[in-house]
């Protein structure tokens, strides 16, 4: 096999890696010489956008994210909160949006394997998946599909891990007939006291890769889903992921299982950018250095190089760094469950991320630079002028109020959505105890009197007329649903999908939609813990409505307490509150 | 009551037919692991719903195959009953302890809604709690339940009132409406509906209740 | 040696995905299909050289496994 | 006529099913089993004739319909 790490490190090259000119230097100085090829590689993935939040950083730190009751904000796989007796609740809500309209099923289907990932990994079980869907015009010839694949995809996957799927929203626009949203979010539950973090730690400790073996999927997806859309995407079919969940399934299990020893240091899943980023994190946020032995990944496929592993997105694996000693104790819980369970390195006091492969030394990043001096950028914007507000008065009412209603009630974005949640086990786990089709979803907090409210919402369409009110509103939204079953609304994800920040009216939208929800969360006592930004779905310079999806959890203490819609006895009296 | 529950690699309604049988039957149930080849001495063994293995072949292939299962089938020989629910159904049918095969659902989409269901016999240890014709309202979560068997096994579920429940409005494209059967010794049920999801008002009702009730007083 | 099996639906067994499939393709306007029936296609890599032996092995995988004779049929190419 | 159609996982792609398979086999006693994969086989019965025009009509189907080209491929025999 021949393979060339230390091949010349062209002006194209760069390009084709997405790096720009002031990146590569940055990337040269932290390195001190010419990277290698594998390196080149993981600079290129952690700083896509998708991975350093380069155009967003500055603008999402203004958000609120502090409150008693949280116990871990935005920075780790989730956020995590304070639901009493012990008890925490851990959510996030991610995008997959790129992959879904490469291929609808699988690209939806790895989209919720990986917001499980996210929660699981911090020493939860899920409870609860939700999700938020976009789609193009309903007469749009490609609609039909995607909407039928990404249901499918996200029953095929929430379903067989046995996590019920309890709610979520869809709307349809023709802004998103080139990109659909498919933002989907997991809840679940731990202890407080059994949080588990990414910060490596401990020289010398094992770090140990478990799960599926890796393949050449999706390499170069994670900049895949940081660029923009052109014709031809469409046409070079990048090779997708296909999800396994009954793997996924299994490695729940068994992380569940090690979780409840004591063997665990730190854990992290294997993301967008899979082995790179959660070494990177974890070596960085503890402040060591990892010493990888890349001969040691299970792999799937024969000659893969050291550039194909660090960037392979195979779905359903983990990185773990265990206490010493504890090596041969995890690994018969992962061979109980199956799953691959390898020695792939160890910790050091380098602060580098080296890897080795065949007996040399093919990567050697100092690792606190390459996550924390990754570029950030204070991207122009100008401010989007509010649309002219249209006063009732001015428009004329319906001749036939029934006929409005009727034509309302049938249109696409109000009719039921049972076609779509019928399709998904809403069911499992037995707590559902209010399903899809109301405010909010409710899921009981097993075997307790408590339960969780959970309610996705956004108006685009307000957030594209004014950005600013667009996002309040749809935080106040999530509020008003929790709220509206009984529920006490606590904290928020969020998953901000936007078209290219490189634009100045784009970033507009964004930065106003930033202000919104600043001020709706800040008003509300109601804490950002976690959340997940998707830019350029754009395509061929035509941007979708800005779309800041949030994700809202409540705490009911006595679930015998929930309001549903329905009225429940002949008689009763409508009363209508608010202005 | 003593019973067991068998768990295979995928199985995800396990915790919730643990819970159920130790609600209403008051016993916490054994879990036998599907490697094991030992169960412990039981009245009765439910074999849960879930995605054992992937779903992946064809639904309870492999779960069938597993060595848990061959001591099911000894014990089911021997007169236990066994009892199982949506994907336990597809495993029993796996295994040939009950007739016929649950194939993709007509509309080819995984269904998960309330449906009702009519009791056809009430004369077996699963059912003796309800009404002969009784209409029970019982959800579904299922993509393979649309139940096939040839015209003459067909006609002797029928002619021997082994066809327990009936769909009121058939939500998979089952020949005969099928939801579940039970064998001639009337020990083996299975059947697609999940009654342990609805055993507390909280859940939207108790219509499953009266499973777990008949089990018990079966045994009185 | 390489063995590929085809696990088809026995006759007079419903196939609601062939159905399901020849509908999508009346409606994508492919007119003339008369009937679609669908089946599995299992490829194996078997480290057996001998091929007597290999088809009996994997006439036995068949019956234990990858095919349910209550529905299906199969049929056996070792190469 | 009749049209066969073999659907396949491209080359690389993860076949959850296949991996499944073998595993299954394993545990059943049947060794030196390397490799699963599994596809879809589909049998059409078609109206025409003329054995090109019904390759071509095929080879349509296919790439609107019964694969999926992002991940799959396939393969026609007409008779
Ligand atoms: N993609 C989806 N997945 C699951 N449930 C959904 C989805 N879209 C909508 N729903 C459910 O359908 C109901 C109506 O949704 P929506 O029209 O967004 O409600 P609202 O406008 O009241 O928030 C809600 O209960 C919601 O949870």
């Amino acid at each position: 096999m021949t393979w060339n790490n230390n091949v010349e490190i062209t002006e194209e090259l760069i390009k084709e890696h997405g790096l720009s000119d002031d990146e590569y230097q940055l990337c040269l100085k932290i390195l001190g010489r010419t990277p290698t090829l594998t390196e080149l590689g993981i600079f290129s993935v952690m700083w896509s956008e998708h991975c350093s939040y380069k155009s967003s950083k500055l603008h999402l730190k203004t958000l609120p994210t502090k409150a008693p009751w949280v116990i871990q904000g935005p920075g780790e796989n989730a956020g995590v909160i304070d639901i009493g007796d012990g008890q925490a609740a851990i959510f996030k809500m991610e995008s997959h949006n790129h992959p879904s309209y490469i291929e609808p099923y699988q690209g939806a289907a790895t989209g919720v394997g990986g917001i499980l990932r996210d929660v699981f990994t911090m020493g939860a079980r899920p409870i609860a998946n939700m999700n938020a869907l976009r789609f193009g015009s309903p007469e749009h010839p490609k609609t039909r599909h995607l909407l039928s694949g990404v249901v499918e995809g996200i029953g095929g996957y929430g379903n067989c891990v046995g996590v019920p799927t309890v709610g979520g929203e869809t709307n349809f626009h023709p802004s998103y007939d080139g990109n659909i949203l498919v933002n989907a979010m997991t809840v679940g539950l731990a202890d407080a006291n059994k949080i588990f973090l990414s910060a490596a730690a401990g020289v010398g400790n094992p770090v140990v890769y478990v799960g599926s073996k890796t393949g050449r999927d999706g390499i170069h997806g994670a900049t895949m889903a940081s660029a923009e859309f052109t014709e031809d995407s469409e046409e070079k079919r990048p090779t997708v992921q296909v999800g396994d969940p009954f793997t996924e399934k299994l490695l729940i299990e068994a992380c569940l299982e090690l979780m409840a020893t004591d063997a665990i240091v730190a854990i992290q899943d294997m993301g967008a950018a899979g082995l790179t980023s959660s070494s990177v994190e974890m070596a960085s946020g503890g402040g060591v250095g990892f010493e990888l032995n890349l001969d040691n990944v299970p792999q799937r496929e024969e000659h893969m190089t050291p550039y194909e592993m660090m960037l392979s997105e195979s779905q359903e694996r983990m990185l773990m760094v265990l206490k010493p000693g504890h090596e041969a104790e995890a690994e018969a819980i992962f061979r109980k469950w199956d799953l691959d369970f390898a020695v792939i390195g160890k910790i050091t006091d380098t602060g580098n991320l080296t890897l080795t492969f065949q007996g040399e030394t093919v990567a050697d990043i100092p690792a606190g630079p390459l996550a924390d001096n990754s570029p950030e950028y204070d991207r122009p914007w100008v401010k989007k002028d509010p649309a002219a507000t249209v006063s009732a008065d001015d428009i004329a009412a319906p001749n036939d109020l029934g006929e409005a209603l009727l034509k309302m009630v049938g249109s696409p974005n109000l009719c039921s959505r049972s076609w779509i949640w019928e399709q998904y086990d809403h069911q499992v786990m037995a707590d559902t105890i209010q399903k899809p089709g109301g405010d909010a979803a409710v899921v009981r907090v097993h075997d307790t009197d408590k339960a969780l409210a959970i309610s996705t919402d956004c108006t685009p369409r307000y957030c594209f007329a004014d950005p600013y009110e667009g996002g309040k509103q749809a935080v106040a939204e999530t509020w008003r649903n929790i709220t509206a079953v009984g529920g006490t609304p606590l904290a928020i994800t969020n998953c901000l999908n936007f078209g290219n920040p490189e634009r100045p009216d784009i970033m507009g939208q964004f930065v106003g939609c930033i202000e919104g929800l600043r001020d709706a969360c800040s008003a509300l006592d109601y804490p950002v813990v976690s959340g997940n930004v998707s830019l350029y779905n754009e395509t061929n310079g035509t941007g979708i409505h800005p779309t800041p999806a949030i994700g809202g959890v409540g705490l009911l203490k006595d679930s015998s307490k929930m309001a549903t819609m329905a009225p429940k006895a002949d008689g009763e009296v409508l009363v209508l509150v608010g202005e | 009551m003593k019973s067991a529950v068998v768990v295979f690699p995928a199985s995800n309604c396990d915790r919730d037919m643990i819970v159920a049988l130790e609600k209403v039957t008051g016993q916490k149930p054994h879990i036998v692991w599907h490697q094991d080849s030992e169960i412990p001495d039981v009245d009765l063994i439910a074999l849960p719903g879930g995605f054992s293995f992937g779903d992946y072949l064809r639904c309870g292939a492999m779960a069938a195959r597993s060595p848990a299962m061959k001591e099911v089938i000894a014990r089911a020989d021997k007169g236990v009953n066994v009892f199982g629910v949506c994907n336990g159904f597809q495993v029993l049918t796996e295994t040939g302890l009950l007739p016929g095969a649950l194939m993709r659902n007509q509309s080819l989409k995984f269904v998960c809604k309330h449906v009702d269901l009519k009791v056809e016999n009430t004369d077996t240890p699963y059912t003796n709690a309800y009404e002969q014709g009784q209409v029970i309202n019982i959800p579904v979560a299922h993509h393979d339940g649309n139940y096939f068997a040839d015209d003459d096994t067909l006609k002797e579920l029928e002619d021997d009132g082994r066809v327990v429940f009936r769909y009121m409005d058939n939500p998979n494209g089952s020949r005969n409406d099928i939801a579940g059967i039970i064998n001639r010794r009337k020990n083996i049920l299975g059947m697609m509906p999940h009654p342990e999801r609805l055993i507390e008002e909280a859940q939207g009702g108790t219509d499953g209740r009266g499973f777990f009730e008949s089990m018990l007083n079966s045994l009185n | 040696m390489k063995a590929r099996v085809h696990v088809t639906l026995k006759n007079g067994v419903l196939d609601p995905q062939g159905k399901a499939i020849q509908h999508a393709l009346a409606a994508l306007g492919f007119d003339g299909v008369d009937d679609v029936r669908q089946g599995k296609f299992i490829e194996l890599d078997l480290a057996e050289t001998d091929k007597v032996k290999a088809e009996a092995a994997v006439d036995e995988m068949c019956r234990k496994l990858l095919s349910n004779t209550v529905i299906e049929n199969y049929d056996i190419e070792i190469d």
